[in-house]
């Protein structure tokens, strides 16, 4: 019964997705600024956590200082805007390149000296915090006490990237479909069966000619890559950048929830997880505000994380599509037994 | 000719133990070559020497007239060096198809090409009807054909098989080897490892007898059967007469 | 001048041997479990609390707290293990992860409704006193952390080494396998490796509260010291931890004489980048099994 | 030969995700004999001691230990009835120095309170442990690391052994000497359950026998029966 | 006519790493919308929202507040927060009342709708060394040198910046011996106060928080170091109640310059009083007080302006002139930025738990006592 698992995307499964991202487009032009602010991190988050899915979903290294290149990208961002006047479109391209450089040299220290599993996911922390440390102390980036642009006043203006918060909305969600887009072609693409080669049996899959090494190396520059894009959106969205919040163990961890909640690897897992688990964080500290009692939203939160763990090992993504009837229609979303990521 | 393959004094040692000791021989462009011995002889090892999962610690191997020796698994596979594991190893979250395009990406990047090829690759161990099937569902004996075609998938020159017929029954064994030399008839040259005598003797032309990580004997299989050291050392008594 | 070298020789010491304490529980867990526990921050927050309600509220010296914050984590740790963590053990590392911040996260929330944000210092009068060997002044609270430490380290390096039940848990880390075929009651084992390491957080925590004020959300910075410290000594190993707390204290000592205070923190984390990439397993690393 | 079986398993089906190593299989073992059971890799002769030893939890069946079911016990309650094995593999605690290894395997409570008689007997029968006594288990050779999985099992004075393949990776000599141990073991009145896929040798010892091929029992007899077996001898030595 | 009813949106960090002072300006402002009502008879209702310390949160919340129909709002303590809130506000034409930022970028990145009481820390600063001057000027022995030691997170490092420029163009007539920043993650302190104390200085000038101020003082006192002054600009540590539950005897003598309560203010006291029968265990600190004064900000405006609209009180606020009600400050005015030009400090005293204001002279309780009593003779 499950025919063409690995088919190209039939035109059925393309559509709903189209027709889903419709649908949060026209969102945007009646949601109220409350839900559309909301929405807007809530997608921001979901691009970056689909660069950090990527990685380890399919390329099956584990990072947990994704706040390094996302960090990396805001000041990119926000340093050649702020500093140069320069539009956020060269901050973009900049951080990229850098965030991928950066990436890959880690990669590469690592992995030559076989630096794997729990080991490397420990030194993306120690990255993280050595550069969050470094920037603390750096004043040309602002130091301690952060960046700031300019208040926005004026048009939306798409070249200077700069516009109210339904503009950015638009910007955040185009992000998000192109992070689905991207994670679909991908797993589509040769790179796509190589990585999750690689991610299931490294040794296994060097004998079958996967230059792993090499591999190991792209995915995480990439992943970094693409991380500093939506670093570098969440700057201008926060109008504001600080090593402690963009490059702190706070957004590292943020970011990887609703993707694993979700569903790893898979295009639709991150959406849907942080969809879920963001709103709930803030209804949870709503709450906790009602009541008076700060730390409800915590305690809550912390709950939920692990009830999400416990009951859906593989996350709510492919728990809904294994409960949907034609399995085979939408596998090419992401494969089912995503759970197995190699130790 | 030059050999396609050229083990030279080659040894791998682990710590204390000599698992390879010095170990000599060559294969012919095409054509079925057994490797047998105990177990803990150092087949599998010598296979993890050959296809670069493991240095040797001592010797050199040439694959086509060019040293391979030390270099990684991936380079010595686009040479054209195909194996399978012992303790079969699937990609446990990928179908058997995708199990086996993995092997065709080494020479192509058009998935359609490497779809293509892995049926191909299935159809020819006789797994085509169970292509699009996870791997769980797979019994030993279908693990073991799925590693065989991963391995074709790469379009290998030569082909080194580690026990892929074991558990398999007299009749379905018979086949897989119709397989294999169909295979070499096709000028494919193979390295089988096999501990069922029955097999060894109709697949393989030529058979080469490890014992304590050492080559103690090499020749035709009646040649193996009856030699004295090989009868005491591995066949057993049940041998003798 | 050499004065103050030799008390910053000295504070850089007994620094060091406290964040080997801190780190403790941590390598525990990992050498035995190979799990990480990203709520030892939280836990060791825990600690400091018992720490400070001992002292001042009832007026109980520290080291009892110690070993009454010990005690009660041990139950949670125990309880925990069997009840929730028992479940991850073969679950990928990031299932775990997330497992451990949702801990964390409720242990924080829970002190922050508990106690409120303030910063609660315990009112010992160690938090004051010194005792001077020569010029040098050697600082009450830590010196008493810091043997302690030292004892701890001993004492637990000797349970496992010579008692049946360490003899257990050594086996349990060595091979579960083989543990299980020759029946050993491995839940057990496990669960109680998970108590000793929580034990440890919250008798550390208890133990330095003449040092640190407690407050909520401290959790993550004490984790990530206990990483900085285990990992530079090689997780899963006791002299590891005691080794990685001096190497950090000394670099932090050293690094605020001789360079700018503030760049403390750079230092200690580019050393575990490097001792990371060239020395993965730390220098006294457990080896994967 | 006893009437009372002393271990029986009814129908026993063992699986891992999907891929099932034992179909509904059903042996019995009768109080101090030797029972070898012989397959090819893969046959399922490991998942059969594993699913005795309450390492793997079968899907279905039933394992009697006396007429007691013992099927989905744990581990430890099955070793103290004194069931023990040397498994594949060998298992041991490779970073604990041999007498630790022998102390865990006696500290069962059936035999803790002989713990340190049983270690002499160990050593008197392994005098090569003895030497070795304080090294690291994981630095002994092949042999010896046979030698310790088996006095580690004996430490625990069991009823039953189950003997997983211990000629794998043995040299012949060190293979008879193996042999050896496990008749003497028999010798000795312990109940011996010996897996092998040396089908010559272990058949030759065996009071009874079973072949395994792909989780099914295709051939019961007792060893001499087997081993003059047209079948066994085509499929499994070659001849 | 009765001020028409007004919706006051609070933005403050109640839970996170900042929930310390969050949670303290959300009862300045629940006391200050109490006490407006009285006072103004403005029917005022405040809504909270939680940042969780989390900059990008800032604007999510404003923009949740709005939604809920608030006419202008307060916040948010961390400067992150408070310019991603301020750009939701904007956006929305709300008015923002900043009780708390330190950022110069809050009112020099041209947003319209920002109104901030705090001042920028160089007057901050400026007024306190004045204070300083004042008081070393008056003694007959005054501390020949001055250590400064400084957080190097946002507050404290420019804080030490218009320090180092202050302390120039007031020149005062204690050398400045060393500067000696520290990590705000900072575990233990030992080797920087050991490094002050080898710098010679008997000034101990210090940028703290709370849990470092106390951390210094033990330190000071393990370490047998006694300067005659310890005075922290713009610092935590002598106005917080842990200070005192940590150091006891050892607190008194400490002084430091904040934005505080004028004890000598009409209403002060009845203030205080009110906010102690309250919330028994917890202390008016600068963080409610200013909450408090921001509340009074928001009613006044809303009362001349008669109006709830936004525009109108966004007009109303631009012409505030207001004489503070709790805290000690000149008349509040914003300037064009919408900075208040009023704010002034008060020097404050640690003396038998608790701090006592002792300058300027005009509403001091007593006069500083000087220099500090030797931690080991007490
Ligand atoms: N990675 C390794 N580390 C240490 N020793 C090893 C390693 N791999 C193999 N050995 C040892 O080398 C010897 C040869 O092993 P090898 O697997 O080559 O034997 P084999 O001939 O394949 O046996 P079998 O017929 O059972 O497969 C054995 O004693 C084995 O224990
Ligand atoms: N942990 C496991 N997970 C998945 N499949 C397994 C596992 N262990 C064994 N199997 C499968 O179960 C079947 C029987 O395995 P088992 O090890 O019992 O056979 P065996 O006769 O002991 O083989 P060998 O002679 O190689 O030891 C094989 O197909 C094997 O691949
Ligand atoms: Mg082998
Ligand atoms: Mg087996």
């Amino acid at each position: 019964m499950q025919k063409k698992r690995d088919a190209l995307p039939d035109r059925g499964a393309v559509l709903g997705c189209l027709a889903a991202f419709a649908v949060l487009a026209m969102l945007g032009g009646v949601l109220n600024p409350y839900l559309i602010s909301l929405l807007t991190i809530v997608f921001l988050f979901t691009f970056i956590g689909q660069s950090w899915s990527i990685m380890l979903g399919l390329g099956g290294q584990l990072s947990i200082g994704h706040a390094l290149f996302v960090g990396i990208g805001a000041y990119s961002v926000a340093v050649l805007n702020i500093r140069y006047g320069l539009s956020p479109w060269f901050g973009l391209v900049v951080g990229m390149a850098l965030a991928a450089t950066i990436g890959a040299t880690l990669a590469w220290l690592s992995f030559r000296f076989e630096v794997r599993g729990i080991y490397f996911a420990l030194l993306t922390i120690a990255a993280a915090e050595f550069s969050r440390v470094v920037f603390s102390g750096w004043e040309f980036v602002g130091g301690m006490q952060g960046l700031f642009f300019p208040a926005q006043s004026g048009p939306n203006s798409f070249w200077m990237l700069r516009g109210d918060a339904r503009f950015y909305y638009f910007v955040s969600l185009a992000a998000v479909l192109l992070g689905v887009s991207a994670t679909a072609l991908i797993r589509l693409s040769f790179l796509g069966y190589v990585w999750r080669a690689m991610r299931d049996d490294e040794d296994a899959s060097r004998a079958l000619g996967v230059r792993t090494f090499l591999h190991k190396i792209l995915v995480v520059s990439f992943s970094g890559a693409w991380a500093a894009i939506g670093g570098g959106l969440l700057a201008l969205v926060q109008g504001s950048v600080f090593p402690d919040s963009i490059m702190g163990m706070g957004i590292s961890v943020d970011i990887l929830v609703g993707p694993i909640v979700g569903g790893l690897g898979t295009a639709f897992g991150p959406l849907i997880g942080t969809l879920i688990t963001l709103p709930l964080d803030h209804l949870a500290s709503a709450i906790g505000n009602k009541f008076g009692i700060p730390g409800l939203n915590n305690v809550g939160y912390g709950l939920a994380l692990i009830a999400a763990v416990w009951l859906l090992p593989d996350g709510i993504w492919p728990a809904i599509v294994n409960s949907a009837k034609s399995i085979t229609r939408l596998s090419w979303f992401g494969n089912l037994q995503m759970e197995q990521v190699k130790k | 000719m030059t050999d396609l393959l050229e083990l030279d004094g080659v040894s791998r040692r682990f710590g204390g133990l000599l698992a390879v000791d010095n170990v000599s021989f060559r294969l012919k462009g095409e054509g079925i070559t057994a490797l047998v011995g105990p177990n803990g002889a150092g087949k599998t090892t010598c296979f993890n020497l050959i296809a670069g999962a493991l240095p040797p610690t001592q010797g050199s191997i040439r694959f086509g007239g060019e040293i391979i020796s030390g270099f990684p698994a991936e380079d010595i596979c686009r040479l054209g060096i195909g194996r399978t594991f012992q303790v079969v190893r699937p990609m446990r979250d990928m179908t058997v198809l995708e199990n086996v395009m993995i092997g065709a990406f080494s020479w192509t990047r058009k998935v359609s090409e490497a779809r293509d090829a892995a049926r191909e690759a299935l159809d020819m161990v006789g797994l085509g009807p169970k292509a699009e099937a996870g791997i769980s569902r797979l019994t030993l004996p279908d693990r073991k054909m799925l590693e065989t075609a991963k391995a074709l998938s790469t379009r290998p020159r030569l082909l080194l098989l580690d026990e892929v017929m074991a558990g398999l029954r007299p009749p379905e064994a018979a086949a897989v080897v119709a397989v294999l030399r169909r295979l070499a008839e096709r000028g494919l040259s193979i390295l089988l490892v096999e501990h069922v005598m029955r097999i060894v003797m109709e697949a393989a032309e030529h058979v080469i007898v490890l014992h304590h990580g050492a080559k103690i004997a090499e020749g035709t299989p009646r040649y193996i059967v009856s030699h004295p050291e090989v009868v005491a050392g591995y066949l057993g008594e049940a041998f003798r007469a | 001048m050499l004065t103050l070298w030799g008390n910053v020789l000295a504070s850089g010491i007994l620094m060091g041997l406290v964040y080997g304490i801190i780190a403790l529980g941590l390598t525990i867990i990992f050498g035995v479990i190979r799990i990480v526990n990203f709520a030892h921050g939280a836990m060791v927050v825990f600690g400091l609390y018992v720490g400070y309600c001992a002292g001042a509220w009832w007026g109980i010296p520290t080291i009892v707290a110690a070993v009454g914050a010990g005690a009660l984590l041990f139950v949670f740790g125990y309880g925990l293990e069997t009840l929730v963590v028992k479940r991850f053990v073969t679950r990928p590392h990031h299932i775990q992860f997330i497992l451990f911040i949702g801990i964390s996260l409720v242990l924080s929330g829970a002190q922050l409704i508990a106690f409120g944000p303030d910063p609660r210092p315990s009112v010992s009068h160690l938090s004051f006193e010194t005792i001077a060997v020569g010029p040098i002044r050697l600082d009450l609270a830590r010196l008493q952390a810091a043997t302690v430490a030292a004892v701890m380290i001993l004492a637990l390096a000797g349970f496992l080494k010579y008692s049946t039940f360490g003899r257990f848990i050594r086996a349990a880390a060595d091979n579960r396998l083989g543990g299980l075929m020759v029946g050993l009651p491995i839940p057990k084992i496990y669960a109680t490796t998970f108590g000793i390491g929580a034990a440890c957080a919250g008798g550390a925590g208890a133990l330095i509260s003449p040092l640190f004020d407690a407050q909520p959300f401290l959790a993550v910075d004490f984790t990530l010291l206990a990483f900085v410290t285990v990992i530079v000594g090689g997780l899963g190993s006791f002299v590891g931890a005691l080794v990685g707390g001096l190497t950090i204290g000394l670099t932090e000592a050293f690094a605020a004489l001789l360079f700018a205070p503030s760049l403390k923190s750079a230092l200690s984390y580019g050393l575990l980048m490097i001792v990371l990439i060239v020395r993965p397993r730390g220098f006294f690393g457990a080896k994967e099994t | 030969m006893p009437n009372e079986p002393l271990l029986t398993v009814q129908s026993l089906t063992v699986g891992y995700g999907g891929s099932t190593a034992l179909d509904s299989v059903s042996i019995s073992i009768y109080p101090e004999e030797l029972l070898s059971v012989v397959g090819a890799n893969g046959a399922g002769k490991t998942s059969l001691i594993r699913s005795i030893a309450g390492v793997v939890r079968p899907l279905d069946g039933e394992i009697r230990w006396r007429g007691v079911d013992i099927a989905g016990f744990p581990p430890w309650e099955i070793c103290e009835l004194g069931i023990a094995q040397v498994p594949e593999g060998r298992e041991l605690f490779r970073n604990l120095s041999v007498e630790e290894n022998l102390l865990i395997g006696g500290s069962l409570k059936r035999a803790r309170a002989r713990r340190s008689g049983n270690i002499q007997q160990v050593y008197g029968l392994f005098p090569r442990l003895l030497e070795r006594r304080l090294q690291a288990a994981g630095t002994l050779s092949g042999g010896e690391q046979q030698m310790l999985a088996i006095g580690r099992a004996i430490m625990a004075e069991p009823e039953l052994i189950m003997f997983d393949e211990p000629s794998i990776g043995l040299s012949p000599s060190l293979t008879r000497a193996m042999f050896d141990i496990v008749k003497m073991l028999h010798a000795k009145k312990t109940t011996i359950l010996l897996v092998e896929q040396n089908v010559a040798d272990s058949l030759s010892i065996g009071d009874r026998g079973y072949v395994l091929e792909n989780g099914h029992v295709v051939l019961e007899g007792t060893g001499a029966a087997l081993l003059t077996n047209k079948e066994v001898r085509r499929a499994y030595l070659g001849l | 006519a009765a001020p028409p009813p007004v919706k006051v949106g609070a933005i403050m960090p109640s839970s996170g790493i900042l929930a310390f002072p969050g949670q303290s300006c959300v009862r300045g402002i629940d006391l200050g919308a109490k006490f407006a009502r009285e006072r103004y008879g403005v029917d005022m209702t405040v809504v909270h929202a939680d940042t969780q310390s989390k900059p990008e949160n800032g604007r999510i919340a404003a923009d949740s507040l709005i939604q809920q129909g608030c006419n202008v709002l307060i916040g948010a303590w961390d400067s992150g927060a408070t310019i991603s809130a301020l750009q939701a506000a904007e956006a929305a034409k709300i008015p923002m009342v900043v009780h708390i930022a330190s950022a110069n970028q809050v009112t020099s990145q041209g947003f319209t709708q920002v109104f901030r009481f705090y001042p920028p820390a160089a007057t901050i600063v400026r007024q306190s060394l004045a204070e300083m001057k004042a008081l070393v000027t008056s003694v007959n022995d005054p501390p020949k040198g001055a250590v400064v030691l400084h957080l190097s997170n946002t507050m404290g490092t420019s804080t030490a910046t218009s320090l180092d420029a202050a302390w120039k163009e007031l020149d005062l007539p204690v050398k400045l011996l060393e500067y000696i920043p520290y990590d705000e993650k900072a575990r233990d302190l030992s080797v920087e106060v050991a490094k002050a104390k080898a710098s010679g200085a008997d000034a101990l000038v210090s940028v703290t928080r709370v849990n470092d101020a106390i951390m210094i003082i033990r330190e000071c006192i393990k370490q047998a170091w006694n300067p005659k002054l310890i005075f922290s600009p713009n610092g935590n540590g002598v106005p917080d109640k842990a200070f005192y539950d940590a150091l006891g005897k050892y607190a008194d003598g400490a002084m430091s310059s904040n934005l505080w309560y004028n004890p000598k203010g009409e209403d002060a006291r009845t203030i205080v009083d009110r906010f102690q029968s309250t919330y028994a265990n917890e202390w008016l600190d600068a963080n409610s007080g200013c909450a408090f004064e921001a509340v009074q900000i928001v009613a006044d405006a809303v009362v001349r302006a008669r109006s709830a609209v936004s525009s109108e009180i966004c007009a109303a606020l631009k012409a505030t002139d207001l004489k503070p009600i709790l805290m000690y400050s000149g008349p509040i005015k914003f300037d064009a930025t919408g900075q208040n030009t009023g704010a002034a400090v008060t020097v404050l005293q640690a003396k038998e738990s608790k701090p006592h204001v002792v300058g300027p002279d005009a509403i001091a309780e007593y006069k500083a006592r000087y220099p500090l009593v030797p931690f080991e003779k007490r």
